[in-house]
């Protein structure tokens, strides 16, 4: 087998060597009730070429991957990735090295995340940021975890309905083995689409942990962040920005500026290709006063020996492998590689650009909000939205399958994790869109009312 | 070095004037990316807006938008791929070193699995594309799911956990609801003294207590110990088997029993499966949940620390409570399934790390059943080969045979002061990646070594006489060998002082 | 390094048991590919035989077979990978160093010109596969013969020859149809003592006599000594513009008016066009023929030495005996033709090397016609900045303007007895690719620099730092810069010991 | 512009060291006249992700490349490439480095180029192999000079009419300028569709420089090499045999055994895509007697000073920077990333694996064969043939293009070239063809019969 190099000469010599006379009796000593049972009934074996064709068919089977005018976002966008952060992360060096416990064999990685994190804690204003979580839902619920290791004596933790169902879930099933925890969920303003604070305010007590937003939210709408923190903080509490879409802060006011304690997002947007949803690039950032609360890895600047500039992991004292069950999270392997390739992608976009493309997104949205609103199509929600937004349309299924039948990927339907939003559909428009779509999309939406 | 000792310190040129303005006074490392930016560079060039229309800042307004990224990087294309390009040769890693890091699985990760990932109909699919235009991603997902149950012996796989520590958190969340539905609510899980730390870690998470048992003079968990500890209280043990000794667990079956019989379950830490594949399946073993750490066992790359994959196996009584969404075959094909009352419900976004997946399910079928046993057979041998060949001085540190991996004791900081650490840092000069060290924490100055099945018998040899080599430096030079590196483009890295004062992030001065 | 006067040598861990048993004693490079090879390692797994076929050695008989392949390599997968990665990393390369190679236009090479290169819909596309079924790639190729026409100011362009060497041959043949067609048979081509050793070659194979013209002591032709060498004999004129001192031929008019008085060809060596474009056309300088380097100006990869492309742009009355075939717009679209009667025929298969041609195409898109003129003009400046910076040590050969390269000269050979060739090989210690040496041949120990728009200005000062420091050693200890490098895996190289006693392959013991 | 890093400030301050007033003015010295007319009149520059647009459009257009079982051969050949070659060639280390002048930084180049060279020696069984020409013709065309360099009086070049008719070509172009040669075709004989050998033997004569066969040629068929070899020698004259499908080396008798003094070919087939016909691999074997006559580089081994083992380009008096109009060819740039891919490959196959594929070749093609004679679709020829063979059937122009309507790329008619061959159709099978499509070639040649 072509990955497996030991030729019968090789195995012969090794046995002797250990003294054995089969590779099996190497596991003489694994119960003979296992061994017995244990043949993998899997086909044999297949030649590169083979299995190249099984891949490549079951791909072309997956038609909504090309071919169609997408707007479908909802938590992860179609954004244009450059050769470069494919060229980058396709490195054996980075792709085929573990986390970076050798700090002297592992400069490429640690020096990277490091820029990394720095980039992360510019984007956000904050403080410091870490190595990565798994994804942006999995990163927010680890940050009410951490709220609660700064507070814990507090209980509450305020969730908005607003926030994307995943994160909502994901929080919940996180949050779900922790004793005295209560959950509140904050109704959403019907006509603005924002968070109702009011409702914020209501139960902004002692008791309240944190108040958690997306920002932009699930229906597009960029969330009063500064209104929602002044809440939290009167209460003593904390607030957690979330953020889907990581390009909108290249542009919206950054989260640390608006007063979030904590701020978790998505980076998929950085240079990351869709995947069917995963591996993403969740980040956290935080202030340095509750950096020792901190899940996740972190790389810190130091010196070799000699003076020279050098990085490695630190304050590993929070972390599993040191502090086992008293650890800030279980988190181990994180999604260093992707971290990677967003720390290339901001670097290429840069100052300007990163801002460039975060206002051209923005444009080419409303301007699809404008074609579709002159065709009748008004948008569900009056929030101000950075590259999606919600419309109403009466009949949201039919209405995804016309497009599709003129292959328009329309939006994502709101209904079945929204019931109370029957006639929603959420619409992302990026540079991956062209304004010729609009008017074939509103068209499209307009078949069947 | 040919003139070594005879030339000033030289350091490369960089994208950086200071590198080589300074380069005897001024030892500096490569440079930061924020250090070769220079103000109005730009790596991409975009689309012009549309003439005469407004632009999103003013879409938005000033209440809205941020000031100018101050701060940010400004480069070229060409300074971020050489900046990027220049990184990546500070690293060692699998493709180029030999990296037998034990309980990572180091083996080769095939080129065949990125290229087959980034092939557009995977590549491009966006999570929320209708069902019928991702029959593909989902069939491949089925595929897999049934390929990791054969391989397991377990009833039903969940794809979904991002790695093998949330895989562990999710089996235990599924254990917690598992009890629940039965109307119990235990409050302990058993841990070996031997245990991964990410498994006390999960049990902190997973709202349990941790009750740890203790491995017996041979470095395996008696059944009896476990009898001791477990109770009605107990939810489940965490068992990682071959154990992190490199052991395979003899009393695994009664171990089971001892559980079941106090109703607790049998959570296995899977990370060790290379040693398993074709040898014994957890689902025999009485296991009711595992979970997989792909980017070790199934060959998709570590990539630096993630993403990996942490699928779970789990009893057909533990499948109601897995994560949603779960696949699902409709008459229409398959479909994802959220509708799942006594699921833990979500541990993330979407439909698991899916990239990841596609690369696993290309290696599985490149190996076969058979390539796949041959696979775990072979990473036993290589193990036990170096025990062998360094049992002189590096003892095992155990009596008991060695599955995939062997951990191995040494004198030398008894006899002249040299810690496993500099041992390490000494390998580092011969272009080796050093094992796992000082892990189990019950071994002393423990050196883990994993070799895994795809790595020549003279690279195992040359290893052996680079060790034997360090050995005897440490011997004859121990100043040496505490002092290592030496080869490298970085002395010693002071860790130490990067936690007494942390700098997380560059600032600008 | 850190205590680099204390350690022995040491050779990174290889596939190689010896690499590591003598270390001291035994000094080695990388093993070969030969040496990592091990009876019965396979790294391709082939699909099996249809069962009880009979096999291909069977079927052809073994008059027509071979016996096995003996001392071929046998190695698994991840042994090939890893020996290819780690040659890899003892090469220096543009997109990792400065590489200012004089005549080369080591420029940034995009890597989305690869990207492009490698679609489905170019890479996997049969030359043979019928026109219409191929009209994405005839539209490449016709919308890049107008883009080079456009840039060159030439009538015709023809995408055929695989490199510059070949598109110079290409262009000479079809100087000597030209002349055939019109009944004369001239025997010789001017060429000035400047010349890069490729035009004399070509003008060899092309039948011609050699007649050198000389630079004068402004190191440019004048058109008097073309006035004075030009006769009915002559075939052509070939002249690099900029010359290879980087100086733009100022007479290059007259120069072209002298050889058509007399029935001669202007052909210009388009090596340089990295520093005409958008600054000069040669269509309108009187050049009758140019060939164009894609590999140089239009960023296509060097690849350690190719592939190349080297089109050839024609005016009107030369493109009759362009090679065939060439593309022609039918009503069906693209096509074809290899019915091109006066044609000089082929000058290899098929049509050109594609895959360079998309990238060519792929880059000249990417800059447009703006941004191809602020290349060339960014070159300019970067060659005159650096020949200002470095002129106090490192003279200019010439006092004329520079144009995207400058060539310097150096006292030390004098002073110190250091040669160019150690300044040279001086520099590969900072990190630095040392620039073209001892060429133009008529430059005594010249440096031949072209640092390309690509990169930066830090870079450049750097390079200026690097290069007075070299000055200063030279000066100071002399020994140092003789015996370089000292910080790369190997000292100098010797080459005489290479042609004395040549060993052109791995030989099995 | 993404490319140029130049900075306002820094183009500034770089005009103020070299004391020039603009950009411009370092240009004033070129003559006006040129200057003003020089503008590029193409449309303006495009970010990545518009340039990418464009590319793939083209690619798009392209149906041939994807979708057709496809049996075009003809000197070019689609065979599976390995994912390592890819990554390999594509490792910025390798692609965008300079020809290897300075050795010392260029070990990488040099030892791949030393391992090609004897990797070529091997499957050639010749004494000494350069580092690649441009492709099989050209290569084929130096072969002869080559010859006429050792042999400077003789002036009989026999070129069998079944070489490839690119490969005639190009070597009449490349004597087109020598003085005193005359080429001589050499006919075929019309029932094997072999070389006729006595038409070699008619013009064997102390005039006879050399003759070149193709091995096997362009009908597919296996030339009797050891015999043309024979008469040759017998003249005195050399023997240059060329190889289109280098694969087939793997199973059949090398030309060095046969008696040929100089071997060249394709090196397409060894890891490099079809890429609508280039950049292929020229390869070029011979006897050390006629080493200093070669044409291309050569990377010989040698030592640093350190006793190491190193390689560097060597005997480079004979080419055309040291020697120049005296040197043995004016090739500089040659293919030397393909040769590296073509190392990469034939190692990754390896010994027992690059015979394995061309024995699977051989019984794909025979299957195919007798598949198709099963329908009464004969062979033009009755020689033993590799991967390809030429089928006779009456209007191949129409047969093509019924099977083009099946989706079949069906082969490549000879009429074109050979109007003598009027019913001819060259069909190439590889292990990229399935049995399956062996009766849908036959249903669709039959059609129109
Ligand atoms: C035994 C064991 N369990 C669990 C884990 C955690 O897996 P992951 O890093 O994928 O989260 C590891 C990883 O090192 C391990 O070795
Ligand atoms: C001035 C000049 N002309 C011609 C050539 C030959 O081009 P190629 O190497 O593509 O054959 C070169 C290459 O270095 C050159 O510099």
């Amino acid at each position: 087998m072509r990955f497996m190099p030991q030729t019968e000469a090789d195995i012969a010599a090794m046995l002797k060597t250990i003294g054995a006379p089969s590779l099996d009796a190497l596991i003489a000593h694994v119960p003979e009730g296992l061994r017995r049972r244990a043949v993998i009934n899997l086909a044999p074996g297949r030649g590169e070429a083979e299995v190249a064709e099984e891949l490549c068919a079951l791909a072309a089977m997956n038609a909504g991957a090309s071919g169609y005018a997408s707007f479908l976002g909802a938590g992860y966008y179609r954004h244009y990735v450059p050769a470069a952060v494919r060229a980058i992360t396709a490195r054996a060096e980075f792709a085929t090295s573990y986390t970076p416990y050798q700090a002297e064999a592992s400069q490429g990685t640690t020096q990277a995340i490091f820029e990394f994190q720095t980039l992360i804690t510019q984007l956000t204003a904050m403080d410091v940021a870490n190595a990565s979580m798994y994804d942006g839902a999995s990163a927010a619920a680890e940050a009410v975890l951490m709220a609660r290791r700064v507070m814990p004596k507090r209980r509450v933790v305020a969730l908005s309905r607003a926030l994307w169902p995943d994160y909502r879930a994901t929080i919940r099933t996180y949050l779900s083995a922790l004793d005295g925890i209560e959950i509140v969920e904050l109704p959403f303003d019907n006509t603005s689409g924002a968070t109702d604070l009011s409702a914020l305010e209501a139960i902004a007590s002692d008791a309240l942990l944190c108040a958690v937003l997306g920002y932009p939210n699930a229906f597009g709408v960029i969330e009063p962040l500064r209104a929602a923190a002044e809440i939290a903080h009167r209460a003593g509490a904390m607030m957690i920005s979330a953020t889907a879409e990581g390009l909108s802060l290249g542009l919206l006011k950054p989260p640390g500026e608006l007063g979030a304690d904590i701020v978790v997002g998505e980076g998929q947007s950085f240079g990351l290709a869709l995947q069917f949803g995963g591996p993403g690039l969740g980040f956290m950032a935080a202030h340095t006063a509750h950096l020792r609360q901190m899940p996740g890895r972190l790389v810190g600047q130091t010196r070799d020996r000699d003076g020279r500039r050098a990085f490695c992991l630190t304050l590993s004292t929070r972390e599993q492998h040191i502090r086992r069950e008293r650890a800030t999270s279980n988190i181990c392997t994180n999604h260093s590689l992707c971290a990677l390739a967003a720390a290339v992608y901001l670097s290429q976009m840069g100052r300007s650009g990163l801002r460039e493309l975060a206002e051209r997104n923005v444009e080419l949205a409303h301007a699809a909000a404008d074609a579709l609103a002159a065709r009748g199509i008004r948008r569900r929600f009056s929030g101000q939205f950075f590259n999606e937004f919600t419309i109403a349309t009466p009949r949201p299924a039919a209405a995804l399958e016309a497009a599709e039948r003129r292959r328009i990927l329309a939006g994502v339907a709101l209904a079945p994790d929204y019931p109370e939003i029957a006639d929603g559909i959420v619409i992302a428009v990026t540079e991956m869109n062209h304004h010729a779509e609009f008017d074939a999309l509103a068209d499209a939406l307009m078949e069947r009312r | 070095m040919a003139t070594a000792g005879k030339i000033p310190r030289i350091i490369p040129l960089h994208d950086h004037a200071t590198a080589a303005r300074d380069v005897e006074t001024q030892p500096v490392g490569t440079p930061l990316i924020f250090e070769l930016s220079s103000d109005g560079r730009s790596g991409a060039d975009l689309a012009p807006r549309v003439a005469g229309a407004p632009s999103g800042a003013e879409l938005l307004g000033p209440e809205l938008c941020r000031e100018d990224l101050r701060g940010f990087p400004e480069l070229s294309e060409p300074q971020v791929m050489r900046h990027f390009l220049r990184l990546s040769q500070l690293n060692f890693a699998q493709a180029l070193q030999f990296y037998p890091l034990g309980s990572c699985t180091m083996k080769y990760n095939p080129v065949i699995n990125d290229e087959m990932a980034a092939l557009t109909g995977f590549a491009n699919l966006h999570p929320c594309a209708p069902p019928h235009l991702a029959q593909g991603a989902l069939e491949l997902m089925a595929r897999l799911e049934a390929a990791l149950a054969e391989i397991t012996g377990m009833d039903a796989i969940s794809l979904h956990p991002a790695a093998g520590a949330q895989g562990e958190l999710t089996g235990l969340l599924c254990a917690r609801a598992y009890h629940r539905k039965r109307g119990e609510s235990r409050r302990k899980v058993i841990i070996p003294d031997t245990a991964h730390g990410t498994n006390p870690a999960s049990c902190t998470l997973a709202g349990y207590e941790v009750v740890v048992a203790k491995s017996n003079s041979r470095d395996f968990i008696e059944a009896s110990e476990v009898r001791r500890l477990v109770d009605s209280d107990t939810a489940a043990m965490m068992v990682t088997n071959p154990n992190t000794l490199g052991i395979f667990e003899p009393q695994i079956a009664q171990i089971a029993a001892a559980l079941h019989e106090k109703g607790a379950l049998l959570y296995m830490d899977g990370a060790n499966m290379n040693a398993l594949m074709g040898v014994a399946k957890p689902g025999h073993m009485g296991a009711d949940i595992v979970q997989l750490n792909l980017h070790k066992t199934f060959s998709t790359p570590h990539g630096g620390g993630g993403p990996g994959a942490g699928p779970i196996g789990v009893t057909r009584a533990l499948e109601p409570f897995l994560p949603v969404p779960r696949l699902m075959k409709t008459a229409q094909g398959w479909t994802l399934d959220s509708e799942s009352p006594d699921s833990i419900g979500r541990m993330r976004s979407f439909h698991g790390n899916f990239g990841m997946l596609v690369r696993a399910y290309t290696y599985i079928i490149a190996l076969g059943g058979d390539g796949l046993g041959q696979a775990s057979r072979l990473a036993i041998l290589g193990a036990n080969y170096l025990r062998k060949r360094l049992e002189d001085h590096f003892p095992a540190a155990s009596a008991e045979p060695s599955m995939h991996e062997c951990v191995l004791e040494h004198d030398l900081e008894k006899r002249t002061g040299v810690s496993t650490l500099e041992i390490a840092k000494r390998l580092l000069d011969f272009g080796v990646h050093p094992p796992t060290i000082y892990f189990p924490l019950v071994v002393h100055g423990a050196l883990m070594i994993e070799p895994t099945e795809t790595e020549t018998k003279e690279v195992l040899d040359a290893f052996v006489v680079t060790m034997e080599r360090i050995y005897a430096e440490a011997l004859n030079d121990p100043e040496l060998v505490k002092t290592a590196p030496h080869a490298l483009k970085l002395s010693r890295v002071d860790e130490a002082e990067a936690a007494r004062r942390p700098i997380l992030r560059w600032q600008p001065k």
